[in-house]
């Protein structure tokens, strides 16, 4: 009897539903691109829209599901791949890239999407990026940048503001915050864009640039955490913060791109791409033996 | 061990440019071509400038080699100073060849023969002159000095001389001359003027070589696996003595349709394996102790979510940096016990350079077929020695069929983590039809799905470990070595030690001190029943490894309760049978 | 276990916000101030999200406390559906209070008091009602709640007022009254309405508490030790269970002149350490599962260069990512065996809160004393309970006086790695004059610089193992429980576990069967002989640890030879001391 | 007899000396600085200008034996601590800058110095590195950038120039070199140079203005490995290319040096530096429990 109530039949996951959207939300199309697990995000999360955002262009670009895979780290982000439609590794903290590039160089017909948090990719996992990025192997990496460790509940990450009091920063943050777009950009990444939670539609279009783009694209999306940060990345502070790109700005000007990275703005949307050739492409010259420089 | 006159171990020793490692690789080459048996591992100098000494070092023999042996019978001096410090290793009725002509530079009180010890015999060759003959340097005195050993062995010159060929086949023909003539030089010279009176003797023997052999060493045959398993993607990250297999697969691998990619470090180089492998494809990375202890954590993410990996860990003297160009067997413990958490994973470990390449390929399978990480320990021994091998050896499979079992399409909802009486759950990977899932290093329920309930965990714990009680039972390698019927001493081994360990077996069983041996392949799961009915079989249990702890036998004395003798030695070089058979003796008389 | 009716395990259930938590905490202090011991252990919900569900735990007891218990003898409800889920942890005669004017929306069938067990007892409590009365919302059913508890189990309501003052003592004062005035409306409630026929019964007893007591959890008592022993640097990395020692030391060191920095990954934290262990400064890090293995190779560099440093690890359920919100103690493998090479280090073990604090300060000391990594293993349950504390408790030292070796100045040449009778070198440390050496993680010669030789490596792999043969010598603590003499059952166990099992040990010698136990708190080395002793007054040997594959029994297994039984569990919950009791039972029977 | 012959007694760093030195070169006292160790390096190593440079700016700086602490990771470079006269901490693989980190922050009055090779900064370890500058912890990082991975003999390294063939890239490096200069100042160093090892005695003062920088240094020395490369790093190619930083430069520009750091040449001295509150600072107004945005 009382074995019926084991919390082994509670997991939330296994019976949940994806009753609570809208029949308007089921009827676009985005629902191929939903699993039917609920995600374990707190209400009002950034990454509700990052979600929608992504499944969106996966639905405009007709991604074929049974070559979607999506790996992530750990975190709140983390759990990303649990709630798509497709295949998915949550792997360890840290490690999106190299999981994501390992599947990658094996299966090129694959669409590849990398996941994490700011502490995951540019923490612990900030050894990977430059090398990613180096090889140029043709992934999809999303930074989910709430600029705090969400899932360990709200400590300092390496995108916190310097002053700002988090869990283990009770006296402020002593350490100056990376600036993501700008270490993207320094590694030599052939694309790299920003965008906001807040602003789903907008992600939706970047996503599908960066998906389609040949190479290694690297998305930071600025998302509020609502749990543990009521300073710093919040709807009402951002959403009015963020700009359109200059429209005389060159995508392909790499200094333009990084004058854009730190002159205090955001930027919404593609601040640089190249069409230099893919991982898959300078290993096929290597296959035919002939000169990869060419 | 007492050695016949056509089992002989050279050392030529010289300073690092003198050509002491070339000239032993032409040496074993042109033996393999008489059909000897050849085991060759040459001593690193430890650092990049390494102080100038280097020493090729090989063992030829009418019989199988198990053992690169312990002392030399035969040292050749390119170097007098260096030579000297290899004196200690020489055989009581060694043989001597010094350079008898030495530089004006060449200082009284360190000429190599006056270290000589008495029972010992030296001849004296003007390797030098010789040398400046036939190429007008020193330069070639490692070539004359080969000459000189095919004569005074009774070696037939004709392969030598197809050998040097070989050697320099990218060279334009007048370098192949003037090696030739050094050669010609050599062995002329000692024909004419030196007078034997040593034992080792070839006798001018060829065998009929209708063996179809090869020399390779381990890391070349653990590469060769690879290609033929048809790795999709290595990644690794340069280490010794495991970077030969990267850069033996750099070159290959691309033209057979995979890839090799250097990653940033052995935690990515990990990562890309696994990725891999979840995708479906054969991959695999080769690493050392330093490295492997970065790998532990995505190996155990490979634990938990089932995926097929492959790692081989190339042992080196340790614990952490250690000691690069030594060996040792001391990774037992972190290959499988290394992960927090229960975390079990198959770990192998070939005791040969044939077993090198056999293992590499069954450990792909095993792999696909248990979907996990499997651990190859070889080590620096093993990974640096060469030994010719007969490419039929490379075509056995005693080990057992792994067949991995693929989910039908359509079932939905797929269960990738399905319990089922084997531990092994069908397998659909990333690309199938509708075959979605999602895997994690969390606890997880049969979907995939994170889950931290009670019975769930239990659940799925006792799952991943009967996987390796199906593998314990699916192996048919068995271990046993010797005669059958009651032992007095039993061996137990692993690695790189079980060829000095067979060697004392079949020296303690002349001398009718009954022996046998155990040697596991399949190191952890153990065979607890194949390791039972031989302890009952035994009135000594004896452990040979490679390390300080005893970290095999530590693992093996819970299994059984009769109790079992550590003979464990940290010497940074391979244990030897002598070493084996004279603490044996010492005992049992 | 059959409890005394003033030995009362009580658990608050409701949604996340409900106040399910900070009711026990408040609980817990009057209970403290009244004299009772308490153990209290939360539910974590697994997710940030959590689904709602928040579960407050503890058990109060005159008795000094051993576990939280495995059933629940009284079970608030401050959220049906979520309190639905708990009644399976009732005890037989439980007590239910749940909301007898639940809210509209609530559904019938839903209802808690519909579930419970004939045998148990429901009290219902307008819980919303009176909280409106008091708060003007349902917000405060919790303090409600708290009132109703006083006055049925007959707790003294004045305590109650100074805990509900001092948690809330940072709010205004009408936030004080107004919980004051929702505690009373409980408790007066109650008093006049409720007819109780319960037995749980604490009688309005209050102990003259001169006990100076403080109720802490693990992470606190270890945070505190940290400072008390003058910790220099915290470097750590955040990560479930470990994190909170961080975040204590974040706000408390640097006030005592310390520092503490938040690393970029678990090896930079270790990194961190090890240099400023060997700058002659304490230091620490803490971590779980995931990041131990990071630490691997970093701990290798320790054991190798000798440089003292301490790390934590609060273990979680693996392996992988894991199980992070529950207990497990499946980190010994990696703990003890988990660095390449041979890789000697002290790992210690905590049985209880006051333990986490004795042992990281003792850990201080062997690090400095022996010149080596110290590995402390705690684990969820043992991070997150909270215990009364008699101050004095934290005074003692039983486990010896470890003091470290300097070296004399101007001893030239210095040795920083003479070899001893004891394998501790006397120690210089940067900043010192002219006593200058370069430590490395390859292995070296006494003085400190790369040396592979042969005689070397076996030499310093002996010292560095001589070092745990003296710290077995030096360590006093026996870590033998129980009556003397023959013992039909001796338990062997370790950690967080401890208490249960003594729990069980009186149980059985209740029942006439005789028990004792070996509850070391240096897990490894191994003190051979006290285990010697104790196993031979055993009839049997039982080894009880929360993991699956018995991974210390397999460590003592090889080293005596009588054959231990195993009472392994991975429930992802402490083991009870029912579970012992039953299985023995079973089986003596 | 033959037991005094054994190899323990021939490790030459015990036994030798450092005779070969010139009288001159005794005399000037930089081997005050010198351990009595024979380097372990290659005939003609870069690595060598680099020690004496180094050796002359700690003689200049007058810097305390007995408070320097040389910090490396593991690699031909890492050997460096057991030639200097000094404590040294001969650590794993890139893991000097979190070693070196740790022994600053408890002993603020050492002159700590972190050595590594470019595998062992930029590789293995390259993940460390944003985040000791983000903390602006005061110790000078020396990377020995030969382009190269030396001690496991001639693999490719984060900076071998795309197309290069080395033992692991038989068809040429197929992936796009890091720029350490660039990435160094992308993460907000306060002190970023470099220079030439064929250059000893501008090293050396790049190196005394280093190590006087309060704050986190960052110094690239770019020098041949005579074993392993032959066609990227050699004296003949690069004696020549290197440049002086133009006269009008503005130290605190950093757009300036990112410009300088990408315009295809090599400068000798410091690009950039500024000077906000090194680590021990900011944490001094945490201990004061005063704001650190002060
Ligand atoms: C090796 C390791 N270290 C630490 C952790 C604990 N941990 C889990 S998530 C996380 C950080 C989460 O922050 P972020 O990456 O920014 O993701 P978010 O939760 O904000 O989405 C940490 C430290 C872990 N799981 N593994
Ligand atoms: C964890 C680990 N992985 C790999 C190695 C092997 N290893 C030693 S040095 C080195 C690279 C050396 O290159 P670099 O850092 O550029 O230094 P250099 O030798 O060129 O001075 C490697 C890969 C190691 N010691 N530890
Ligand atoms: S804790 Fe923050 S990041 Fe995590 S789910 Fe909640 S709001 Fe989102
Ligand atoms: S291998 Fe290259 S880097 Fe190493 S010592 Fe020799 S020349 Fe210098
Ligand atoms: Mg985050
Ligand atoms: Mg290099």
């Amino acid at each position: 009897m009382t074995n019926q109530r084991s919390d082994d039949n509670n997991n939330p996951l296994l019976n949940s539903g994806i009753e609570y959207f809208s029949d308007e939300v089921k009827r676009s199309g985005i629902m191929n691109y939903r699993s039917t697990a609920l995600p374990t995000w707190c209400p009002g999360c950034g990454y509700y829209g990052i979600t929608h955002g992504l499944a969106n262009a996966l639905k405009n670009l007709h991604v074929n599901n049974n070559n979607l895979v999506i790996v992530s780290g750990i975190g709140c982000a983390g759990r990303y791949p649990f709630f798509v439609k497709g295949y998915g590794l949550h792997g360890i903290h840290g490690r999106a890239l190299p999981i994501a590039s390992g599947i990658k160089m094996v299966r090129p017909e694959f669409t590849v999407l990398a996941i994490g948090g700011d502490g995951d990719g540019l923490g612990i996992g900030g050894g990977h990026l430059p090398h990613a990025i180096r090889r140029n192997i043709d992934i999809t990496y999303i930074l989910f940048d709430n600029a705090i460790y969400g899932l360990t509940k709200g400590q300092a990450s390496p995108t916190t503001p310097f002053g700002q009091y988090t869990k283990t920063t009770p006296y402020g943050n002593p350490e100056k915050p990376l600036n993501p777009i700008l270490i993207g950009l320094a590694y030599g990444a052939s694309f790299v864009a920003q965008g906001f939670a807040g602003f789903p539609q907008d992600l939706t279009i970047v996503f599908q640039e960066a998906i389609q783009h040949k190479g290694f694209s690297f998305v930071v999306v600025t998302t509020p955490c609502v749990t543990f940060d009521h300073a710093n990345i919040t709807y009402q502070r951002f959403r009015n913060i963020w700009k359109k790109i200059p429209e005389d700005h060159d995508k392909q000007n790499l200094a333009n791109a990084m004058a854009l990275a730190q002159d205090g703005n955001y930027y919404n949307g593609i601040l640089f791409q190249d069409h230099r050739n893919a991982w898959h492409d300078v290993q096929q010259s290597i296959r035919k033996n002939t000169s990869i420089t060419k | 061990m007492i050695q016949a006159a056509d089992d002989i171990v050279i050392k030529i020793c010289g300073s690092a440019g003198d050509g002491s490692i070339s000239a032993v690789e032409i040496l074993n080459r042109a033996a393999a071509l008489m059909g000897y048996h050849i085991m060759n591992f040459d001593a690193y100098p430890a650092e990049i400038r390494g102080f100038g000494k280097s020493v090729g070092h090989t063992r030829i023999s009418r019989s199988v080699l198990l053992t690169t042996g312990k002392y030399t019978d035969c040292l050749v001096a390119l170097d007098d100073v260096h030579a000297i410090t290899e004196l200690s290793t020489m055989s009581k009725r060694g043989v001597l060849i010094y350079d008898s002509k030495p530089p004006q530079y060449h200082q009284e009180d360190q000429a190599v023969a006056g270290f000589i010890e008495p029972g010992m015999i030296g001849y004296g060759i003007p390797l030098r002159e010789l040398s400046t003959i036939a190429v007008r340097s020193s330069r070639s005195r490692n070539i004359v000095a080969l000459g000189v050993l095919a004569a005074l062995l009774h070696l037939q010159a004709e392969y030598f001389e197809t050998a040097i060929r070989k050697r320099f086949s990218a060279k334009p023909e007048t370098v192949i001359d003037n090696n030739i003539n050094a050669f010609r030089l050599g062995f002329d010279y000692t024909l004419q003027n030196v007078n034997k009176y040593d034992e080792l003797d070839f006798q001018h023997h060829v065998y009929s070589s209708n063996r179809d052999s090869i020399i390779m060493s381990g890391n070349e045959a653990a590469a060769r696996a690879c290609l033929d398993a048809d790795l999709r993607l290595y990644a690794g990250y340069p280490i010794t003595p495991a970077t030969r297999i990267m850069e033996i697969l750099a070159k290959e691998l691309p033209l057979k349709g995979g890839f090799v990619v250097q990653t940033e470090d052995e935690i990515s180089a990990a990562g890309h394996v696994v990725g891999a492998g979840f995708a479906g494809a054969r991959s695999l990375t080769a690493t050392s102790g330093p490295g492997i202890c970065l790998m532990s954590e995505m190996i155990n993410l490979a634990v938990m979510a089932e995926i097929p990996s492959v790692f081989i860990d190339s042992q080196r003297g340790g614990p952490s940096t250690g000691l690069p160009t030594k060996t040792e067997q001391s990774d037992f413990n972190i290959a499988a016990f290394g992960g927090s958490g229960d975390s079990p994973r198959p770990v192998l470990a070939p005791t040969s350079v044939p077993e090198c390449y056999l293992l590499t390929r069954i450990a792909f399978d095993l792999a696909e077929c248990y979907q996990t990480p499997v651990i190859i320990l070889m080590d620096f021994f093993l990974s640096n020695r060469f030994e010719d091998i007969d490419l039929n050896q490379l075509n056995s499979n005693v080990f057992g069929r792994f067949t991995p079992q693929t989910a039908p399409l359509k079932d939905q909802p797929y269960l990738r983590f399905e319990v089922t009486d084997t531990g092994i759950s069908p397998r659909a990977i990333p690309g199938m039809e509708n075959m979605f899932h999602t895997v994690t290093g969390l606890e997880h329920d049969e979907r995939g799905f994170p889950n931290y309930g009670k019975a769930n965990h239990l659940k799925m714990t006792a799952k991943r470990h009967k996987k390796m009680e199906t593998l314990v039972r699916d192996w048919q390698e068995t271990g046993t070595f010797g005669p059958e019927g009651q032992l007095d001493v039993g061996f137990i081994s692993w690695g790189s030690s079980v060829g000095a360990v067979m060697e004392a077996i079949s020296l303690l069983n002349d001398q009718n001190i009954h022996s046998g041996g155990f040697f596991p392949r399949l190191l952890s799961p153990l065979q607890t029943s194949h390791l039972e009915v031989f302890s009952r079989r035994c009135k000594r249990i004896i452990v040979v490894e490679m390390n300080y702890t005893g970290q095999y036998a530590n693992y093996l004395q819970v299994a059984i309760s009769k109790r079992m003798e550590r003979f464990t030695r940290v010497d940074a070089e391979p244990i030897s049978s002598e070493d084996i058979v004279n603490w044996i003796i010492k005992d049992e008389s």
